[in-house]
């Protein structure tokens, strides 16, 4: 019984041990670590979509709630003015969700650039979205507040061929952006003021 | 800043699963082997499959049940395999080192008879053919062994056959794995020790006749490679008593050898001599092994060949083994009936010397039911009894005047006559007559005369009831009597003794006899002719026509009046005359007590057997000889019609001393071969294994 | 006969090399060994596990209860898995993503536990150190060996350390007309390749 | 993604050995002789099943609510290592026929890498309970298919004259590769 007893205590006593040492190493990497994920998963596509920024967006980033959510935005300075802000929605595709980060002009309310981030679709076809700058592109100056929709749907954004859900993956995904953007406009131009400080 | 659930989360995570585990190996406890576990906590616990076996606890499961090597686990290091190594070595038998030795030897060997796709191998064989020769069992000599040792340790020799380096092999089992014959054995010295001959076996016709089972083959093959060393190793696997054997075996072995088929069969016993002969003459005595002790003690009763051949097992097996016997000095029959010209007795006493050296101890003078009795042994501590106390009482004719002064039977003539030579001889010789008769027609008859002849008897006769063909001695007992000149009345039934006035023995009077029909053992029944009564005169008279065991120790105690079995022929009685277990379960018994009067190389064959069996019995395993155990008799297809190609080669000559010489004393009559004889008789084998390859058969 | 601390180290290099001598340890040697690259962080990032839980028994052997000592060394190498994890995440996250599963699969790798087992828990700090080393640089060393066989014909590269903006090694080492052999680069192509190596290294060895 | 599509994807598609490159080491150890093959196999899909449920479960009632996924890994392998050893006693004592069959397997299976890298994929995946189960048995169905057809490619490859530096492992991960590659043809079937 003693034994027993000895070998549950070293047990516990181990694994706790080693649950303080992992939250404290936790806590201690935690920030370096977002900043790493940011930088590697959203940051191609950020870099992409401001292209000619003069700050570091990842750095120049700032939270806010909306409603049970918090969401993160990414802060664009132009010739030293912060006057874009970049956000990130998803829409439904064919494989999952595809996220889509939206850099939008907070001056005229109209999209500086758009990227897809994240999708797990048939490699090749929807895949292309990320791939393919032009599909993209289209979003390039369109206003924020527009109900972005495939060609096929009545829109104006073409779907790329072969890809029509993946390509109204992305559309919804801006759509959303778009709401977003609407919603908490206020708060978002509050938080660039500071940047410009 | 630590987080409090994290540690909290870990800490629970960690006492619940030691908490279950705990808890789990309480209530679901089931014995197993300790050893398992103590092998275990050896191997490196990575299981990571490395060795074959599924995890580290299934190696040490197969290193228990001997299916591995200590060396199983090949992340932890040589440390690791000693200290399992050191954890087996609790068990006799595996501790020991293994050895591969190739067990065919072959015969005639053929080409193949079918190549399938170029595949040279003996698994593919096996598996697409079921091998292609008509041997069963043989080897196929594509040396798959050779490819499968890792050591450089496994050769195709000369002839075909796989030869072993016994300093490079380790013992790892790799080309047993592979042989698909299972010709390629790794076995431990106590494994050799205990098998048996079985049907399947490689085996030639000598070694399946040989009571002893010995490998004939191969001390020959050694014997003519000059490997004499090698050669006593090999008898002594099987044979603790060469030397007697050497001189006294009527070597049944000869008889089935193939070469006598087409020309005389090889005098495989003279080898047997010349090779005993050579360790005893060299000087020095080869060192025996002997397995780590198992603390076991077995007591022997009788310290006759039976006794001393299962007292030299059950030692080199790890027992402790006490003899107890009745005379002054071991051997018994070999020792008290074989007279001294035949086996001198410092020759005996060297080669029981050699086995008490293995650490077995001699209780001397105490009979079993006079000094003490089987339930005082098993009061004593020992864990198990054999009973080899041989065939001492001699049968009686059954005819009056039996009991006159000067008639005498043949064991207690020749008991008495050795006594007086080896423990007293400056007291009065026994009484010997002038006119000697002896009775019978097997070895103890034969013994007597030739024994009364050098004490100077006139005239000595010998009276059997057949004609000489059937007598029973041996063969050349029967032809060196007959060159000393004793007289042989054949046909001749004895149906009175008379005597004179003072009670001594005069005449013999016998009924003539002639031969009738066949009886139940193939010798023609002698019936007597009506009226044919003759007398001859006699002033000694020597009954020797059997002898069965004296079994009046039994009268001694009620457990064993009631319990051990007896045969009619008042022998002791075993359910399986290969296991030789009496009624009682710890009572073994052997020899001449278990069958009779039989061969001296019968008895330690049965030593051997009757050993084995005490050996199971005491590790508490199956004592019940494998179902194929060949046992007096012979594998049918080894045994020939015909052999073809043999060039005829005259059989040595035994070397005697001349006939004036011998009959003068008791130096020994039978000399040794030379080594120049030695290996040109060794040549004379044929090396026979199963055939391979039959050319008749498709 | 003991070994001396660098004969401790040494035998990890060649005569105990894990994934060739002992066939052990094969899924990150598979799995990872796209590129040299790959190799490389996968062999680093063992050996810090390897030489890290082995101080951690060696210098706790006399601690922990024979009975429960396989459990307490997966929960020692469990830990610094999950340190290397956190650190890689942090120092070099592009690294991170391409080892994926792997990482936390050093936990079961049985190079790691049979070090521990076979030698840490019987030896002093200093030796178990050196033989960590030994070993894990060893396996690294494999493991860049074999991702240079395959990235070299099967992607016509030799990475060897990729930074945000540039890449350390060749590109296009058999020149831009050398159509790769993709093959090399996908899962069959490592059995194979694995299978051939060890094939030259049993060539080697009984020489 | 559909059940349909979970089982052939963990059979084939993505089989765990071949493709995945998980759980080699016993792939290489235990495909020498059918019969231990085919034990080992049978004893994966009895543990990678339960521990890719028990672990679902750890992940998505302790982990994930208390932010503590970063210890998946040490959490999962406790976890999973106690499980092993837990079944292997209670088959031990409860149900000794199913333990001579499995039970020398078990042990093996703690630092398998298929049985905790399916665990880790699953979660990573973020699958419901049911997909889990699903795709654990795919896993390890799959394990056991691509180890018994193996074990006899294997068992065969005894007959073949392979040169001496190519035998035993090195042969067998040559076949191995072969055999992935034939498992390459299902790629299109989802």
């Amino acid at each position: 019984m003693r034994d027993l007893l000895i070998m549950v205590v070293v047990l516990t006593v181990l694994s706790a041990f080693s649950g303080g040492l992992l939250s404290g190493l936790r806590n201690a990497t935690a920030a370096r670590i977002e900043v790493q994920q940011l930088k590697f998963v959203k940051g191609p596509a950020i870099k992409k979509i401001l292209q000619g920024v003069s700050n570091d967006p990842i750095a120049d980033r700032f939270s806010l709630k909306d409603g049970d959510m918090v969401r993160k935005f990414f802060v664009g300075k132009f010739d030293g003015k912060a006057n874009t802000v970049v956000l990130e929605s998803s829409g439904k595709g064919y494989g999952g969700d595809v996220g889509l980060m939206v850099a939008v002009n907070m001056d005229d309310d109209t999209i500086v650039g758009a990227g897809v981030t994240t999708h797990s679709e048939t490699p090749g076809l929807g895949a292309m979205a990320k791939d393919n700058p032009a599909f993209v592109s289209q979003f390039k100056g369109l206003p924020i507040a527009e109900m972005f929709k495939v060609t096929n749907d009545g829109g104006k954004v073409n779907a790329m061929s072969g890809a029509t859900i993946t390509s109204r993956a992305v559309c919804a995904a801006a759509t959303q952006t778009g709401s977003i953007y609407q919603k908490l406009k206020p708060q978002l131009s509050e938080k660039l003021k500071e940047f410009n400080k | 800043m630590l987080s409090l659930s994290a540690v909290l989360f870990m800490l629970a995570l960690g006492a619940t699963c030691g908490a279950v585990l705990s808890a789990a190996s309480k209530i679901f406890y089931v014995y197993e082997d300790p050893r398992v576990g103590i092998v275990e906590g050896y191997t490196a616990g990575a299981n990571c499959g490395g060795c074959g076996y599924a995890g580290c606890a299934a190696a040490a499961v197969a290193v228990v049940a001997g299916e591995a090597p200590p060396s199983v686990c090949i992340v932890a290091g040589p440390e690791a395999t000693a200290n399992i190594a050191g954890v087996m070595g609790l068990d006799p038998g595996t501790a020991e080192s293994l050895l591969s030795y190739n067990t065919c030897t072959g015969g005639d060997r053929a080409a193949e008879k079918y190549v399938y796709m170029g595949i040279k191998s003996c698994q593919a064989l096996a598996t697409l053919h079921g091998g292609q020769r008509f041997c069963p069992v043989g080897c196929l000599g594509f040396g798959d062994c050779v490819k499968a040792c890792a050591f450089d340790a496994i050769k195709i020799g000369a002839h075909g056959y796989p030869v072993v380096n016994e300093m490079k092999c380790v013992g790892c089992g790799a080309c047993e794995k592979v042989c698909p014959k299972d010709i390629m054995e790794i076995k431990t010295m106590s494994q050799r020790l205990l098998h048996l001959n079985q049907y399947d076996d490689r085996i030639a016709p000598c070694q399946q006749t040989c009571p002893a089972e010995i490998d004939i083959p191969k001390y020959v093959y050694q014997t003519k490679i000059g490997d004499y060393e090698g050669a006593v190793n090999t008898i002594r696997e099987r044979n603790p008593l060469m030397l007697a054997c050497g001189r006294v075996c009527p070597h049944p072995c000869e008889d089935k050898c193939r070469r006598g088929i087409e020309d005389e069969p090889v005098s495989i016993n003279q080898l047997k001599r010349f090779v005993a002969d050579y360790e005893m003459n060299s000087g020095k005595r080869l060192p025996i092994s002997v397995a780590p002790s198992t603390g076991k003690k077995i007591a022997v009763v009788g310290g006759g060949p039976a006794g001393l051949s299962c007292a030299y097992f059950l030692r080199r097996l790890g027992h402790d083994v006490t003899i107890f016997d009745a005379m002054p000095k071991l051997g018994g029959m070999i020792r008290y009936g074989i007279p001294e010209y035949r086996l001198p007795k410092d020759v005996l006493a060297w080669e029981i010397d050699g086995i008490l050296n293995l650490g077995v101890e001699h209780k001397p003078n105490v009979a079993l039911g006079r000094d003490f009795d089987i339930g005082a042994l098993i009061a004593s501590g020992y864990d198990a009894v054999f009973l080899g106390i041989g065939a001492w009482k001699d049968y009686t004719l059954g005819v009056e005047g039996e009991n006159l002064q000067g008639c005498y039977t043949g064991i207690n003539f020749l008991t008495n006559f050795a006594v007086w030579q080896q423990e007293r001889p400056h007291e009065q010789r026994p009484f010997i007559g002038k006119k000697c008769v002896v009775i019978g027609g097997g070895n103890t008859a034969i013994d007597c005369v030739r024994t009364l002849v050098r004490l100077g008897a006139d005239e000595v006769t010998i009276v059997y009831r057949r004609t000489r063909k059937e007598m029973p001695a041996n063969e050349v007992e029967i032809v060196a009597a007959e060159h000393e000149g004793i007289n042989f009345t054949f046909l001749a039934a004895p149906t009175q003794v008379i005597g004179d006035e003072a009670g001594n023995v005069t005449q013999l009077e016998y009924l003539k006899m002639e031969l009738g029909e066949p009886d139940a053992s193939g010798r023609r029944r002698p019936v007597p002719i009506e009226g044919s009564e003759t007398v001859i005169d006699t002033d000694m008279l020597i009954t020797a026509i059997g002898q069965g065991p004296d079994v009046f120790f039994k009268d001694e105690s009620k457990r064993l009046d009631e319990d051990l079995k007896l045969t009619r022929w008042n022998t002791i009685d075993s359910e399986d005359e290969i296991a030789l277990q009496s009624s009682i379960p710890y009572i073994f018994s052997g020899g001449d007590a278990a069958t009779g009067a039989d061969l001296v190389v019968s008895a330690i064959g049965a030593g051997r057997r009757a050993a084995r069996s005490i050996h199971f019995y005491l590790a508490n395993e199956d004592i019940t000889p494998p179902s194929k155990t060949l046992f007096r008799n012979n594998i049918p297809v080894s045994i020939f019609e015909s052999v073809s190609g043999i060039t005829q080669l005259p059989r040595t000559k035994m070397p005697e001393l001349p006939v004036d010489e011998r009959i003068k004393s008791f130096v020994e009559a039978d000399l040794v071969i030379t080594e120049d004889e030695a290996l040109y008789e060794s040549s004379r084998c044929l090396e026979c294994c199963l055939i391979c390859y039959n050319k008749d058969v498709a | 006969m003991a070994k001396t601390l660098t004969q401790e180290f040494t035998k990890g290099l060649w005569e105990e090399i894990a994934p060739f001598r002992l066939v052990l340890g094969l899924c990150p040697v598979l799995g990872v060994t796209t590129t040299i690259e790959n190799g490389i962080g996968m062999g680093l990032a063992t050996t810090f596990v390897l030489v890290f839980s082995n101080i951690l028994i060696a210098s706790l052997r006399n601690i922990i209860p024979s009975k429960v000592r396989i459990a307490c060394f997966i929960i020692i190498i469990a830990t610094f898995v999950v340190v290397t994890e956190l650190l890689m995440q942090a120092f070099a996250y592009t690294l991170f993503l391409k080892l994926g599963v792997f990482i936390p699969l050093i936990v079961v790798n049985c190079i790691v536990l049979g070090r521990a087992e076979a030698f840490a828990s019987k030896n002093d700090l200093l030796p178990s150190i050196a033989d960590g080393l030994g070993i894990g640089i060893g396996f690294t060393l494999s493991l860049a060996a074999l991702g240079a066989v395959r990235e070299l014909f099967g992607a016509n590269n030799l990475t060897i350390w990729t930074t945000p903006n540039s890449v350390i090694g060749i590109q296009e080492v058999f020149g831009t007309n050398f159509e790769p052999f993709t093959f090399m680069v996908q899962a069959p192509g490592a059995f194979v390749c694995l299978g051939l190596m060890l094939c030259l290294m049993n060539l080697m060895g009984s020489k | 993604m559909g059940y349909m599509e979970i089982i052939i994807g963990g059979i084939f598609v993505n089989n765990i050995l071949l493709a995945q490159f998980l759980g080699n080491c016993p792939f290489l150890g235990t495909s020498k002789k059918m019969e231990t093959a085919v034990g080992m196999a049978m004893a994966v899909v009895f543990v990678l099943v339960l521990a890719g449920v028990i672990t679902w479960v750890l992940y998505a009632f302790f982990l994930v609510p208390y932010k503590l996924v970063y210890m998946r890994t040490i959490a999962f392998i406790l976890v999973i290592a106690s499980l092993v050893q837990f079944v292997e006693m209670f088959l031990k004592k409860s149900i000794p026929a199913l333990y001579a069959g499995l039970g020398i397997f078990l042990p093996l299976i703690t630092t398998n890498c298929a049985v905790f890298g399916a665990c880790i994929l699953n979660v990573d995946k973020e699958l419901n309970f049911m997909k889990t189960l699903v795709q654990s048995f795919a896993y390890a169905v799959g394990f056991g298919l691509a180890l018994i057809l193996f074990a006899g490619v294997r068992e065969r490859i005894i007959l073949a004259r392979v040169p001496k530096p190519l035998q035993d492992t090195s042969i067998g991960l040559v076949t191995a590769g072969i055999l992935s590659l034939t498992f390459y043809a299902f790629k299109g079937m989802i």
